[in-house]
């Protein structure tokens, strides 16, 4: 046998208890909670000791984002601009996108003819078939690209991706990682290594001899834009210093005269293609 | 509602009738009528034909029946789902849901996710059950890929998936409350939730969706912190379940709106595909740990808990004593826990030879269960999952018919639907 | 499973085990007396569907819409395999048998496009009713998700090629036939 | 003379009235807020002042701050009307309210007829709310409201008949009287305090009988189409209700202003006003306190639950109280 209202009343000492018990809502700013070790919900960059940006833009976790959410950007060793995200959402995809959620018959992208156009695929393919298809042969590839085209065009890493089966973002990753360029540009860039074992090695005589050769400072590109100078302090380990790094070829050690000798080399090739560049045409 | 006038001139039944045929036909639009009741019956009718004979059933109105949409902005649909209910004043005559608010394709996605991947897909569908819904995957995939996990691994994965269990159930009862208007359960059913919640984010790193089940293993073994934690938590656990206990199991007004409230025989359950303690409620002993075990539950002790009732009051009752069980069974496994690894050798992307597999496990709400098949490429050939309170739906409109309009939401909060999982 | 043997000797040569999973395939519009046998007799009393899904498994190929049924008496699931004409899809209901058949054949209508006869309530439940397609069918294709996803490159459904839904689908039913036909 | 007195008195009460309603509102509303958050384990409000004390004054203008929307289709007349007639019919009902000796704004011979006659007056109020919004949750709600008030205006209304054929007197300054000479109504009454207390919380819409705006049911019921002032003033509405209800029950079982020992029960002159006062709101804030604390704990009842609870329990229940009361009172010939 119930008795009616002794339940209620039951309720009612719970809630008449708790009205004195000690609260539980978390004060946020003024408390903060302690995340577990593992905690992986942040948001931010994290800082080195130095007040430095930990994040060296390398997209892995571009990669690994299931859904693709990340989208990042930043500048690589060479200071050239990088982006890694979704595309589509700004641009050629949308639309054919949102017919086809609609069920609708949707036309073909518009740039999607323009994949081979840009970039010749069946060489390209020739050219990864030749490496065996192996991720090692990345970087190899990379350069008998930007031999070819003069920097790394986005339909071409593209269709690496697709052909070697390497994520999008690994080949993105690896094109940014030494000498190779993402955007068109004329000419040569030379790189001198300013790391320490360069620099006792006799790296300053040489960017010396390279600023005089080529007549313009670092930073800075030669009036027909057929070279540029810059420096680095990580074109090469220090086995080889001095170092300089041509486009994506890395010598050394050099003294300042093989550097000149180098110079003159490149040239020499340069003209001979112009030449025969110009008896074709 | 006032009734129409029986004697109208034909011309104008025929005009009347005409007007009506070209709403359907989406040529014109629906009238706007004035402040007169029978002006609300030509709002929330299907602006096309009906198709179905069911839906004719549904959408043909009798003499002072309208239609009344619930959702999908409603404070109680428990996510976006759209309850058309068919009343003649407060007695619903008839419902009819109507999902895919929240249909996100997750089947499509994880068919062209590789099988890492799809455990994060997973997560988000029924977000109070994430571990359960990982859980099912990975023993399909590894049944595909040929992989056992670790006997840790399997281990910690039954502690994670009984933790989920214990905040889910709490939550059910918070929300069962809320539904009929008692405001404080939910809150207190929060708090175990965040003690639960800040558990798995020790062990996984992340509160919710959490990413934690690899194919082979999981991704982190339990650390100190973890087990510390876990400790503090085991000691007041029960202190949140039995405050929610105290303010509804005995309390008049609780008691009064569910005994006898949507009663689901166990023949009618099984019909229907209701499965797990919405099942167990109607008498019918069906748990999957119990009736296809898997991971590690043959080796822990328990019963299979079942109430004879089949009303809102039993479900209730039956998640009350799942939570008991579950906290039960923690305790077992956490004394039980062998040392070892937790992972298998297992590539990150796996191609794992032709074949099929199903996988069921029982979560919070049911018999949750993957089919996996694998054409030896990188992604899933065809995933499918069976989400159980997608089919439980389908019990809430066999049991309104005749109730009242409250009593709508205090039925469908006791089978505890989350729509991210409904929808997929 | 010797039992099963006995009781339906015509799909013996189907028969397929795993180690708790049993299958047998049958054809189309035989699923229904099947699974009523199979639901009905004392001995085997599959009393539980567990599940309802439907397969494609390509253009030019078959639909199968696959049951997972549940005994008491057996330790293993048992997995009906009910082939489908994938021009012409239609199937049995089973509505009569679990009333709960009833979302998982609203889903397939929805997304695979099998339709159900004597079906009362078949149309479409996860997409608005005035939509066209038929989302799950492998010649529904999402460039926009799949291209950048972390499987790009290795699914030649997403090459630019095969993006044009409305003629040029060839280019990937090959490959989705020829697949189909590593694993049936 | 005596007229003009008379007239610009009683503006100047009602005047005084209306302007107490608001912060009235602001307490009972912040106290809701405060009370179930602390029942929920919460901290409630606490950024807006000290100890988050006006958070319900910025709710306030937060809804002063908002658009005001009508629906296309709403009847404009009445949608407009329904908010001012149940904020009327709360304000109203607060002339006759006995804070303290001398501070009754109108002292009436059936004050407490007058007072039953006008807090009925929401019911209009919120049926034409429901049936003016054009929606299908309002009118629901409205009808809801009036099916309820309308039968629990009986049980109430039978409740304080006991306390009347007690006291002998329509006039709650004289009720308050007679129980400073037999002892609180609550000693002789205790069943109809109990019936009175039932359906007080029907009356005003509180948990767990609020079915009119039943919120996981009929969203907000026939507040769902209302929004900035207007929302405002039914919200107002409800909260000086239930502060109201507290009073009258204060005043009708539990000695009003009286102290709760007999030494100086009251004083007289102006102290005598601040101490009833004192006493008089300390008593209507505890009943407060009460309903909040109730709709913290308790689920919302079903409309069935409730008419079956109003004619089949308290109004028999009502009825024999009243009968008991009458024949003793003819016995004993009090």
């Amino acid at each position: 046998m119930r008795i009616p209202g002794l339940g209620i009343l039951k309720g009612m000492r719970q809630t008449g208890r708790n009205f004195w018990a000690p609260k539980v809502t978390n004060q946020y700013p003024e408390s903060r909670p302690t995340m577990p070790d593992r905690w992986r919900g942040r948001l931010d960059l994290i800082y080195d000791p130095f007040g430095e940006h930990k994040c060296e833009v390398c997209f892995q976790c571009a990669q690994v984002c299931p859904v693709e959410a990340i989208d990042m950007s930043g500048f690589d060793s060479q200071g050239n601009r990088v982006r890694y995200g979704m595309q589509e959402i700004y641009d050629e995809r949308k639309d054919p996108n949102a017919y086809r959620r609609a069920g609708l018959p949707a036309e073909p992208m518009r740039n999607a003819g323009r994949w081979e156009d840009e970039i010749d695929g069946s060489w390209l393919r020739v050219v990864i078939d030749g490496f065996g298809g192996r991720a090692e042969a990345l970087v190899a590839i990379f350069s008998a690209v930007q031999e070819r085209y003069g920097y790394l065009p986005e339909r071409a890493l593209r269709l690496i991706s697709d052909t070697m089966t390497i994520h999008w973002a690994q080949v993105f990753g690896a094109a940014g990682l030494g000498g190779f360029r993402l955007l068109p540009a004329e000419g040569h860039l030379v790189t001198v290594c300013t790391c320490a074992a360069c620099s006792f090695a006799g790296g300053e005589s040489l960017l010396a001899a390279l600023t005089d050769e080529l007549g313009i400072r670092v930073g800075e590109t030669t009036d027909d834009g057929a070279w540029s100078l810059e420096t680095s302090d990580q074109v090469a380990a220090g086995a080889i210093a001095p170092a300089v790094r041509i486009d994506t070829m890395v010598y050394g050690p050099l003294t300042a005269e093989q550097a000149r000798h180098l110079l003159a080399e490149r040239r020499k090739r340069q003209a001979r293609a112009a030449a025969r560049a110009g008896r074709v045409s | 509602m006032t009734a129409e006038p029986t004697i109208r001139d034909p011309l104008e039944i025929e005009r009347a009738e005409e007007a009506r045929l070209r709403v359907a036909a989406g040529l014109a639009p629906l009238p706007r009528s004035g402040g007169e009741f029978a002006g609300f019956e030509s709002v929330g009718l299907p602006d096309r034909p009906p198709q179905t004979d069911r839906e004719q059933e549904v959408y043909t109105l009798d003499e002072g029946e309208m239609l009344v949409n619930m959702g999908p902005q409603h404070p109680s649909t428990h996510g976006v789902m759209r309850l058309v209910l068919k009343v003649r004043g407060e007695i619903v005559v008839d419902i009819d849901p109507v999902l895919g608010y929240l249909h996100r394709g997750i089947e499509k996605l994880c068919e062209n996710a590789t099988y890492t991947t799809v455990m994060t897909y997973v997560d988000p569908m029924d977000y109070l059950s994430a571990m359960h819904n990982e859980h099912a995957p990975a023993i399909a995939f590894e049944k595909l890929y040929g992989v056992k996990a670790p006997r840790r691994a399997e281990y910690i994965r039954a502690l994670v998936v009984e933790l989920n269990r214990v905040f889910s159930h709490g939550l059910m009862m918070g929300f069962l409350a809320l539904d009929m208007g008692g405001l404080t359960p939910i809150l207190y059913g929060f708090i175990n939730r965040d003690e639960v919640v800040d558990l798995l984010s020790a062990i996984s790193g992340q509160r919710m969706l959490f990413n934690f089940f690899r194919v082979g293993g999981v991704n982190f073994d339990a650390n100190d912190e973890f087990f510390s934690r876990l400790g503090t938590w085991r000691a007041g656990v029960l202190k949140t379940i039995e405050m929610n206990e105290r303010i509804l199991t005995d309390n008049e007004i609780f008691r009064g709106r569910t005994i006898g409230m949507g009663v689901l025989s166990g023949k009618e359950a099984i019909s229907l595909g209701v499965s797990g303690p919405n099942l167990r409620a109607s008498g019918v002993p069906f748990d999957v740990r119990k009736a296809h075990p898997y991971s590690i539950y043959p080796e822990l002790e328990f019963e299979v808990i079942t109430q004879s009732g089949g009303d809102v009051y039993a479900r209730y009752m039956q998640r009350v004593a799942e939570l008991k069980q579950s906290i039960h069974l923690i305790d077992q496994i956490v004394d039980k826990m062998p040392h070892g690894p937790v992972q298998a050798q297992v590539p990150g992307i796996i191609r794992p030879k032709p074949g099929r597999a199903y996988a069921a496990v029982e979560s919070p709400r049911g018999l949750y269960s993957v089919y996996a098949i694998s054409d030896g490429g990188p992604n899933p050939y065809r995933f499918r999952m069976r989400d159980p309170s997608f089919i439980s739906l389908q019990a809430i409109p066999k049991l309104m018919p005749g109730r009242l309009i409250a009593d709508t939401m205090a039925v469908m909060a006791s089978f505890d639907p989350v729509m991210g999982g409904v929808d997929k | 499973m010797r039992l099963l043997l006995d009781r339906f000797p015509e799909l013996a040569p189907s028969l397929w085990t795993d180690d708790d999973t049993v299958e047998v395939s049958v054809e189309g519009d035989g699923n229904v007396a099947v699974l009523w046998r199979l639901r009905d007799d004392p001995e085997l009393n599959f009393w539980f569907l567990a599940d309802a899904a439907a397969v494609d498994f390509g253009v030019g190929e078959r639909f199968e819409v696959v049951y997972h049924l549940y005994s008491d008496r057996h330790p293993a699931w048992l997995r009906v395999r009910a082939r489908v004409d994938r021009s012409d899809p239609h199937l049995p209901t089973i509505t009569g048998l679990w009333e709960g058949a009833m979302f998982h054949e609203r889903e397939m209508y929805d997304m695979m496009g099998i339709v159900f006869d004597g079906n009362r309530d078949l149309r479409r439940i996860y997409m608005s009713p005035d939509y066209r397609s038929f989302p799950q069918r492998k010649d529904f294709l999402l460039p926009d998700d799949a291209a950048d996803s972390s499987a790009a490159g290795v699914n030649p459904l997403e090459r630019p090629e095969t993006w044009d839904l409305s003629g040029g689908s060839e280019g990937l039913s090959r490959g989705a036939v020829a697949r189909a036909e590593g694993k049936a | 003379m005596d007229l003009l007195l008379g007239i610009g008195r009683f503006l100047l009460a009602t005047m005084l009235l209306l302007l107490l309603t608001v912060p009235t509102a602001f307490v009972v509303i912040q106290m809701e807020l405060k009370v179930i958050a602390q029942m929920q384990l919460r901290y409630g409000p606490n950024r807006i002042g000290p100890w988050g004390m006006f958070q319900s004054t910025i709710h306030g203008f937060k809804f002063l701050a908002k658009e005001d929307h009508m629906p296309d289709q709403a009847d404009r007349a009445t949608f407009t009307l329904a908010p001012w007639m149940v904020y009327m019919a709360a304000a109203m009902s607060m002339l006759v309210m006995p804070f303290a000796p001398g501070a009754i704004a109108a002292d009436f011979n059936i004050g407490i007829v007058y007072f039953f006659a006008v807090i009925g007056l929401s019911v209009v109020g919120l049926l034409i709310a429901g049936w003016a919004s054009y929606n299908k949750y309002s009118l629901l709600g409205g009808l809801r409201s009036a099916a309820q008030m309308v039968s629990y205006e009986i049980p109430l209304t039978l409740s304080v008949v006991g306390v009347v054929v007690l006291g002998g007197t329509l006039n709650f300054r004289e009720l308050i009287g007679w129980q400073q000479a037999h002892g609180w109504m609550l000693l002789w009454q205790p069943v109809g305090l109990g019936i009175f207390y039932i359906a007080s919380l029907a009356e005003i819409n509180r948990t767990p009988f609020d079915m009119v705006e039943a919120d996981s049911e009929l969203v907000a019921g026939p507040f769902t189409e209302y929004s900035g002032m207007r929302f405002g003033f039914f919200f107002f509405a409800e909260y000086v209700a239930l502060f109201i209800m507290s009073g009258i029950m204060a005043a009708l079982f539990f000695g009003g202003w009286l102290a709760p020992w007999p030494f100086p029960a009251q004083l007289d002159g102006f102290g005598g006003t601040l101490y009833g006062l004192f006493w008089f709101f300390l008593k209507s804030y505890l009943f407060v306190f009460l309903a909040v604390w109730l709709r913290a704990t308790l689920p919302r009842v079903r409309v069935d639950q409730l008419m079956g609870m109003a004619w089949k329990v308290l109004l028999p229940l009502a009825m024999l109280n009243l009968l008991v009361t009458a024949g003793v009172v003819v016995w004993l010939n009090l």
